[in-house]
């Protein structure tokens, strides 16, 4: 179980920056036909942390994601990662540069077990050399067998060991969220993107994604930007948060702080508690 | 001058059948998802259907209708037997419904009606013409059907209850039945209802290509691409699309191409149209979000 | 119970060949929420579907107001009143919202009387009358949660299945919606069977409640009366 | 441990090797006619192979591979009658050609979903007999009257095989190697890629799969595999024609991949047989129901196949839970309270 | 081992399109599977009864090739028979001529099929394209010297050897005439209206209307709802007045010009010619199902005919090599449904088995023939 968490690219690569923002978000600004999803955004997150985004229904939340992971295009400001500007990259190349992400509606391989929705993952891990496994070389060979390991071991993290075999579309909600979990960490990822992971969950699941979660930060150094609507998640784990409405970001800070906000409270929360 | 308005006019009578055809896909598609390949020789049955009326004595709208209902009969039929029983099958299985009918179909007329060719005549050939040979009355005929069509099938989409319930169903079946829709009535409705159009598209045919188990292969690529072309869940799209096809194909084929390679030269620009828009020219946009 | 709008008895349900539900008793009062809860793939929305008769084969008994509905089409069951907004939301992608709750309503007949419902969604969640043209696929995922809730309130039913209504929903948006409901409960007698992984909120809407695991009803009574339960504490409240 | 139970279908090398020394013995015990129908059922089942490649793998139906059968045979026609290459070197080049173009056709079509890719397919399989035609090719291609090829005659003076059992013997040799280079595709990274993009596209792109590219890619993979096939067949034959390559050839292979199922190997070799056979089997029983019989099979299979692989697929999963789990476990599992402690 | 039939029987091999696109065409195999029925019953040939083994081969050549080889590997025929299609006849021709199987009288006309010095083993039985379109050279030569000729052609051997010879044999006689518009189509094509209206533009005098029966009665239709009234002249192929002519439409097809060798099915002309009166009561009595109008039906049991008369001049020795001798030298013979006069005709280095014509014109309800 240990080898998943330590061999982690990321914290390697990662250290030498740490102490510059692996994200950094500037002026970020997206529309739809006539309606901004998206309007001057900007946040950045430093490598190792987690950022909670939270906001009502409809705010843009999902929308930002998918301009990080580059499936819409951003029609103003700039996104930086690790040094690199995200603009001219196309949807494909944002996972070798070590954004992994995981969807509000749950996006597998439904028709494939679970153990080679894992596997998918790690398909950057394969470097493009399909002539090696296509001829079965030295080095094909090698991937093979690391992809291997890999995979169980993230089966194993992720307790996904006894349903390795079964067609991820006969899984029940809760176990799809783990699977998809599991082959984002698949990609070895610097930061890692969860929309909504909590949804859907009771409560004793949801502990055990808070730990989940804080292990991928301390044990493995990524970066986790999270999407909840369940404040108790967001409030124990984030280490920062930042709030949108109707496209803009109105508050950010600790969770404590952001909490409190009474524009925050008015426009999300709700009354008070 | 005479000549190139022949050439249109003959276009745009070929381009009507086309929809028609077209419509009948676009009627299926909109039900179901689905598009049959068999419709076209559906379409020829239904028309042998009139012939065989015709023969017997029957007056010419007598057997029209006969035939019609007929058509409406083996869409039900079609999809109450061949269809239901897959509804979560892959594409595939349903495409190889869809070629095991178009052999069945075929070889059944050819069983019972044979193999020669009949002509089935107009019952709009007495309107005379227009212009010296520019439209027949047969052309006039067709055209004023094929907008009747068009406009009875929008109509009927836009403002009725089982338009909707028709367009819900083929999106999520599961949820339509939740609302209270019968999905398979609907279905087999909206089978039904293309099986009665493709009759009509037949019956505009058969005056012109005759009556044979054949005579639909040639034309039925045609209102496949017409559906295509227009956008496959888009009745007025169908129509465009037909129409595009039978003008434009006459005209490139006598002033531009040669004949040779006319069906390969409209294949060719629609798709390069499709890889422009690729969900042809008034199709619904396709709606995906994560 | 014996004012009980639906009854389940012994019920078993299968996808496939998997067996999901083993003997299932439940009952929704009339005019009254029940809420289940239960573990991620303990059998709740399987149960839902048994009642609506979706993608499941059942065996037992269900009745509502005492007319036996094991067995019937989807379609008839949703006819006789009963709504359903399911898990995954199930939105009619292609159409606009507008369309979506008019499907909802398309059981019904009487144009003013839905007009005058669509409107009153409207007013329930505004975000969805800015949207009324859009086709619904395009929202958010929240906003298409709002979609197919008013979508089964469009239906007019006697009895309201939720399959996690809070699903994907802001805090702000939840409580309104327990409150609607709520309030719909309370206005107009309509029964309410509520799957809800929000315990907290779901005892608290709920007189009744049972608690499915492993396809198997392991707790009932009285909301009251779980949220005093140890097991259900641990569990489901976290306390 | 499970791991290898997944990816390495140690009985499906059984059954290819099992497979390939059966067809091996046939080649020594049929001569003739056998040895020719043998050898056009390899080669169907080869071609079947390549659609189910693309559909299986990557999602995309086509109802155009007969022209990429057309085209593969006509490559090789065109190689062997200008004397540019013998026969059996002539299959690898014109699976190049099949290939190239088949990713180049790939490149625009894989912007097309559904009816709209079936659709600009078929305009392929049409128009592809209409250009072969066409006067500006017809030096290569011979027109209408297509290419009559010498046969192939058992080279190196060897006298114990006929020259029959030489042609199925090439046959067999290129059909296990393609065979076995698809099945190393599918098994490596490039698998992974195609059914990525198969079943979701967005989650494809988000794990780094360049899903245009490899759509394409599929495309060109999968008309090369038919493309093989059609040049295998040049030379079986001797002889190509436009009118060989119709639109009905392409739905045949469709309905092959619909018999065969998605991804079964062996599925490959029961559609070619039932497509070779079938017609004969009709006609014996009656020539004018022929079509009607033919068609009413097809139905039946259609119902019958899944239900087969459902089951084939259940006792699969039976299995491989057995030799996988240490103790049986309720397969779906609920995370009880206790289980997560 | 070729060819070596059991003794007593004689076996023939055919491929037919009993499916697909041709069908109509299979119904010279049916005629011809019941006349060897006859011809068995009346106690054979020389003794022998012949079994004529008819093939499906849906119109596809691939498919033409894979049935030609069983029946010449498996059933071991000793000859092919009266196989239909130019295509499906191309694709075995090199084969069967490898292997030195008589492939005999192909229901086909492209000149490839008459050519001893390149394909020993095959003969056409039909008359050559070219030899038809001479005559309809000739024909236009002598009637309308000078004439523009507008032509619609078949995309195919058919229609291209067809219109080649055309307008070579023009050149050969010197003539005046000339092709002045050719338009092709593909037999895929769902309409040839756009065609004939191209033609029609160029106000020719001689419309040679080389198509399939399918599109001469759609042209014939067409044509006459123009102006457009030129000399028009249809094929052998499509000149049958039950199926074609009928369904375009009596009056619309009054003044076609064609030509044939043969009698015309259902033509009360023939009603008390021999050979046809032989006909009909072959189909009353062996094929009653079958039609006295279809003239399918009467140059299938023709042909078999033809190929009884070659087998029976075999003798005892029914090998490949005497059947093609005999197959090549025919003299002179008479056939049930040649017109009187028009003979078989075969020689070693000539393989065209039929090179007589009659000219003719339809007058509205028959065919009559030219002065
Ligand atoms: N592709 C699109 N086309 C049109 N509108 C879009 C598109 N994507 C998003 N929108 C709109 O942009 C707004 C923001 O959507 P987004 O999914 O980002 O919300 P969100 O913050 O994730 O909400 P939720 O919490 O409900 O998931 C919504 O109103 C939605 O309708
Ligand atoms: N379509 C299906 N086919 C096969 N098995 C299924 C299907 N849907 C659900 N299951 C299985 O049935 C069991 C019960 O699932 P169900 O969805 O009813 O659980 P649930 O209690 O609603 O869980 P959740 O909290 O995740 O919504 C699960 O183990 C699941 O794997
Ligand atoms: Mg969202
Ligand atoms: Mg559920």
């Amino acid at each position: 179980m240990g080898a998943v968490l330590d061999t982690g690219a990321a914290v390697t690569d990662a250290a030498p920056r740490a102490s510059e923002p692996l994200l950094r978000v500037e002026g970020l600004g997206i529309r739809f036909g006539g309606v901004c999803a998206l309007q001057d955004v900007s946040f950045s997150v430093m490598p190792g942390m987690v950022c909670g985004i939270i906001g009502p229904n409809g705010a843009g939340k999902t929308t930002l994601f998918n301009c990080l992971s580059r499936i819409n295009d951003l029609h103003e400001g700039r996104i930086h990662f690790n040094g690199r500007d995200l603009r001219g990259i196309g949807a494909h190349q944002v996972a070798a540069l070590g954004i992994a992400r995981t969807f509000q509606n749950v996006a597998l391989f439904d028709r494939q077990s679970v153990r080679k929705n894992v596997e998918t993952g790690c398909y950057l891990g394969f470097g493009g050399r399909h002539f090696a496994s296509l001829f079965m070389t030295r080095q094909g060979r090698r991937d093979r067998a690391e992809i291997d390991t890999r995979v169980d071991e993230l089966l194993e993290f992720a307790r996904l060991r006894d349903v390795a075999h079964v067609l991820v579309a006969d899984l029940p909600f809760g176990v799809r969220k783990r699977v998809e979990l599991a082959r984002a960490l698949a990609m070895r990822p610097r930061l890692l993107l969860l929309d909504e992971p909590a949804a859907g969950l009771n409560h004793e699941e949801m502990e055990e994604l808070l730990g989940w979660i804080r292990q991928i930060r301390d044990r493995m150094g990524v970066a986790v930007l999270l999407i909840e609507h369940h404040m108790s998640l967001v409030m124990r784990v984030c280490d920062q948060v930042v709030v949108l409405e109707f496209g803009r970001d109105i508050a950010s800070g600790t969770p404590q702080e952001v909490a409190a906000n009474p524009e925050v409270i008015r426009a999300y929360l709700g009354g008070d508690e | 001058m005479m000549e190139f308005a022949q050439q249109v006019a003959a276009g745009f009578v070929n381009g009507c059948i086309y929809a028609m055809l077209a419509l009948s896909l676009v009627m299926i598609y909109r039900a179901t998802h689905h598009v049959n390949f068999a419709q076209g020789e559906m379409a020829m049955f239904s028309t042998f259907i009139a012939w065989a009326l015709v023969e017997a004595g029957a007056p010419y709208w007598a057997a029209a209708a006969g035939a019609i209902a007929f058509g409406f009969a083996m869409g039900a039929v079609v999809e109450r037997v061949a269809l239901r029983p897959l509804h979560d099958s892959p594409a595939l299985a349903v495409v190889t419904v869809f070629v095991a009918l178009m052999i069945i179909v075929q070889s059944a007329a050819g069983l019972i009606f044979g193999h020669e060719t009949y002509s089935l005549d107009s019952p709009f050939a007495s309107w005379g013409g227009v212009g010296q040979g520019l439209l027949s009355g047969h052309a006039l005929g067709t055209v004023l059907v094929t907008v009747l069509v068009l406009a009875a099938m929008s109509a009927f989409f836009r403002y009725t209850k089982l338009g909707l319930s028709m367009r819900a169903a083929a999106i999520n079946p599961v949820s339509s039945a939740l609302s209270g829709i019968n999905v398979s009535r609907v279905l087999m409705i909206g089978w039904g209802v293309a099986g009665a159009i493709g009759a009509v598209a037949g019956l505009l045919a058969a005056p012109v290509v005759f009556l044979s188990p054949h005579m639909m292969s040639g034309i039925m690529i045609y209102g496949f691409a017409a559906a295509v072309l227009g956008g496959v869940d888009s009745p007025p799209g169908a129509i465009l699309g037909g129409l595009i096809l039978g003008i434009g194909e006459n005209l490139l084929g006598a002033y531009v191409t040669g004949n040779e390679l006319k069906l390969t030269i409209a294949l060719v620009v629609m798709f390069a149209i499709l890889v422009v828009r690729p969900r042809g020219l008034l199709g619904g946009k396709a709606i995906q979000r994560v | 119970m014996s004012d009980a709008l639906l009854k389940v008895r012994q019920l078993g349900a299968a996808y496939r060949s998997t067996a999901v539900l083993g003997g299932v008793d439940i009952d929704v009062r009339r005019g009254g929420i029940t809420a289940l809860l239960g573990a991620n793939g303990a059998g709740k929305t399987t149960l839902l579907r048994s009642i609506s008769n979706v993608l499941v084969k059942t065996s037992g008994s269900i009745e509502l107001d005492g007319k036996p509905i094991r067995g019937l089409a989807t379609d008839t069951i949703a006819a006789m009143g009963v709504g359903h907004v399911p898990d995954g939301r199930g939105t009619f992608t292609q159409l606009t919202v507008e369309e979506n709750l008019l499907v909802g309503a398309i059981t019904r007949r009487g144009k003013a009387d839905v007009r005058a419902d669509i409107e009153a969604m409207y007013a329930l969640f505004p975000k969805l009358a800015e949207y009324r043209a859009k086709p619904a696929g395009l929202l958010s995922g929240g906003e298409q949660q709002m979609v197919a809730i008013a979508r089964a309130l469009m239906l007019k039913p006697r009895l309201l299945m939720l399959d996690e209504p809070s699903f994907g929903l802001a805090p702000k948006i939840v409580r309104q919606i327990f409150e609607v409901l709520s309030r719909i409960n309370r206005e107009q007698g309509l029964s309410i069977l509520l799957v809800e992984q929000n315990a907290h909120l779901a005892l608290e809407l709920a007189q009744d409640a049972y608690v499915l695991e492993m396809g198997r009803i392991t707790l009932n009574g009285s909301s009251a009366s779980l949220k005093a339960d140890e097991r259900v504490r641990a569990a489901y409240l976290g306390i | 441990m499970t791991a290898l139970v997944d990816r390495v279908p140690g009985r499906g090398t059984t059954v290819a090797l099992a497979a390939i020394g059966l067809a091996l013995l046939l080649v020594f015990l049929v001569h003739g006619y056998w040895a020719f129908k043998l050898a056009t059922v390899v080669i169907l089942a080869l071609a079947v192979r390549g659609l189910q490649l693309l559909i299986g793998s990557s999602g995309q139906i086509s109802l155009g591979h007969g022209a990429f059968f057309g085209l593969g045979a006509y490559a090789s026609g065109v190689f062997m009658s200008q004397a540019w290459l013998t026969p059996y070197l002539s299959v690898p080049v014109a699976a190049l050609v099949c290939g190239v173009l088949g990713f180049l056709f790939g490149l625009p079509a894989v912007r097309l979903a559904g009816p709209y890719l079936a659709l600009a397919t078929f305009a392929l399989s049409l128009a592809f007999p209409q250009l072969l035609k066409h006067p500006l090719f017809e030096d290569w291609t011979g027109g209408v009257s297509g290419l009559s090829l010498d046969p192939v005659t058992v080279p190196f003076g060897i006298t114990w095989l006929h020259d029959d059992q030489w042609a199925l013997l090439m046959t067999i040799v290129w059909a296990a190697i393609v065979y076995t280079a698809l099945h190393r595709l599918v098994c490596g990274p490039t698998g992974l890629a195609w059914i990525s993009l198969r079943d979701h596209p967005t989650a494809a792109t988000a794990v780094g799969v360049d899903v245009r590219r490899w759509k394409a890619i599929a495309f060109g993979v999968s008309a090369a595999t038919v493309g093989a096939a059609g040049a295998l067949n040049t030379v079986l034959t001797g002889f190509v024609s436009p009118d060989s390559f119709t639109v009905f050839l392409s739905l045949s292979l469709l309905v092959g991949v619909a018999i065969s199922g998605p991804t079964s190997i062996l599925g490959t070799g029961v559609a070619a047989v039932f497509l070779s056979f079938a017609p004969d089997v009709m006609e014996k029983v009656s020539r004018e129901l022929t079509g009607v019989l033919y068609g009413a099979v097809m139905l039946a299979i259609v119902f019958v196949v899944p239900a087969l692989n459902q089951w084939r697929r259940r006792s699969a999963l039976k299995r491989r839970a057995d030799t996988a789990a240490p103790a049986p476990v309720p397969v779906p599992v609920a995370a009880t309270p206790e289980q997560a402690r | 081992q070729t060819g070596a039939a059991p003794r007593g029987v004689i076996k023939l091999g055919q491929t037919m399109p009993y499916s697909g696109p041709a069908s109509a065409l299979s119904a010279i195999g049916k005629v011809q599977t019941r006349y060897f029925k006859m011809v068995n019953e009346a106690g054979g040939i020389n003794g022998r009864s012949v079994e004529l083994i008819s093939l499906d081969d849906g119109y596809n050549p691939a498919k033409a090739m894979e049935q030609t080889r069983s029946l010449v590997e498996r059933e071991g025929v000793v000859a092919m028979f009266a196989s239909m299609g130019t295509a499906q006849n191309a694709a075995v021709q090199r084969y069967l001529n490898t292997r030195k199987v008589p492939q005999l009288f192909v229901y086909a006309g492209s000149d490839r099929f008459a050519d001893p010095k390149y394909y020993p083993w095959t003969l056409p039985g039909l008359p050559t394209f070219s030899t038809e379109a001479a005559a309809y050279a000739d024909h236009v030569h002598r009637a309308k010297p000078g004439a523009k000729v507008a032509v619609l052609y078949q995309n195919d051997d058919f229609g291209k050897e067809y219109l080649n010879a055309f307008r070579e044999r023009l050149k050969e006689i010197g003539s005046q005439a000339e092709v002045v518009a050719a338009a092709g189509y593909e037999v895929t094509a769902p309409t040839i209206d756009s065609q004939i209206i191209t033609l029609a533009g160029t106000n020719a005098d001689v419309f040679l209307n080389i198509t399939t029966p399918k599109f001469t009665i759609q042209a014939i239709r067409k044509v006459s709802d123009l102006p457009w009234k030129p000399m028009h002249i249809i094929p052998i192929t499509s000149n049958f007045v039950a199926t074609v002519l009928r369904v375009a439409g009596l009056d619309k097809s009054t003044g076609l010009i064609s030509s044939t060798p043969s009698k015309s099915a259902g033509d009360p002309e023939w009603a008390k010619d021999d050979g046809y009166l032989g006909w009909v009561s072959f189909m009353k009595k062996h094929y009653p199902e079958g039609d006295l109008t279809e003239q399918l039906n009467l140059v299938g049991y023709s042909m078999g005919h033809l190929m009884t008369e070659v087998l029976k001049r075999c003798g005892d020795e029914i090998t490949p090599q005497r059947i093609l001798k005999e197959a090549t030298t025919i003299k002179g013979l008479a056939l049930p449904a040649l017109i009187p006069g028009i003979t078989v005709n075969t020689s070693p280095d000539d393989y065209r088995v039929v090179r007589q014509f009659r000219l003719q014109r339809f007058d509205g309800t028959r065919w009559v023939p030219l002065a």
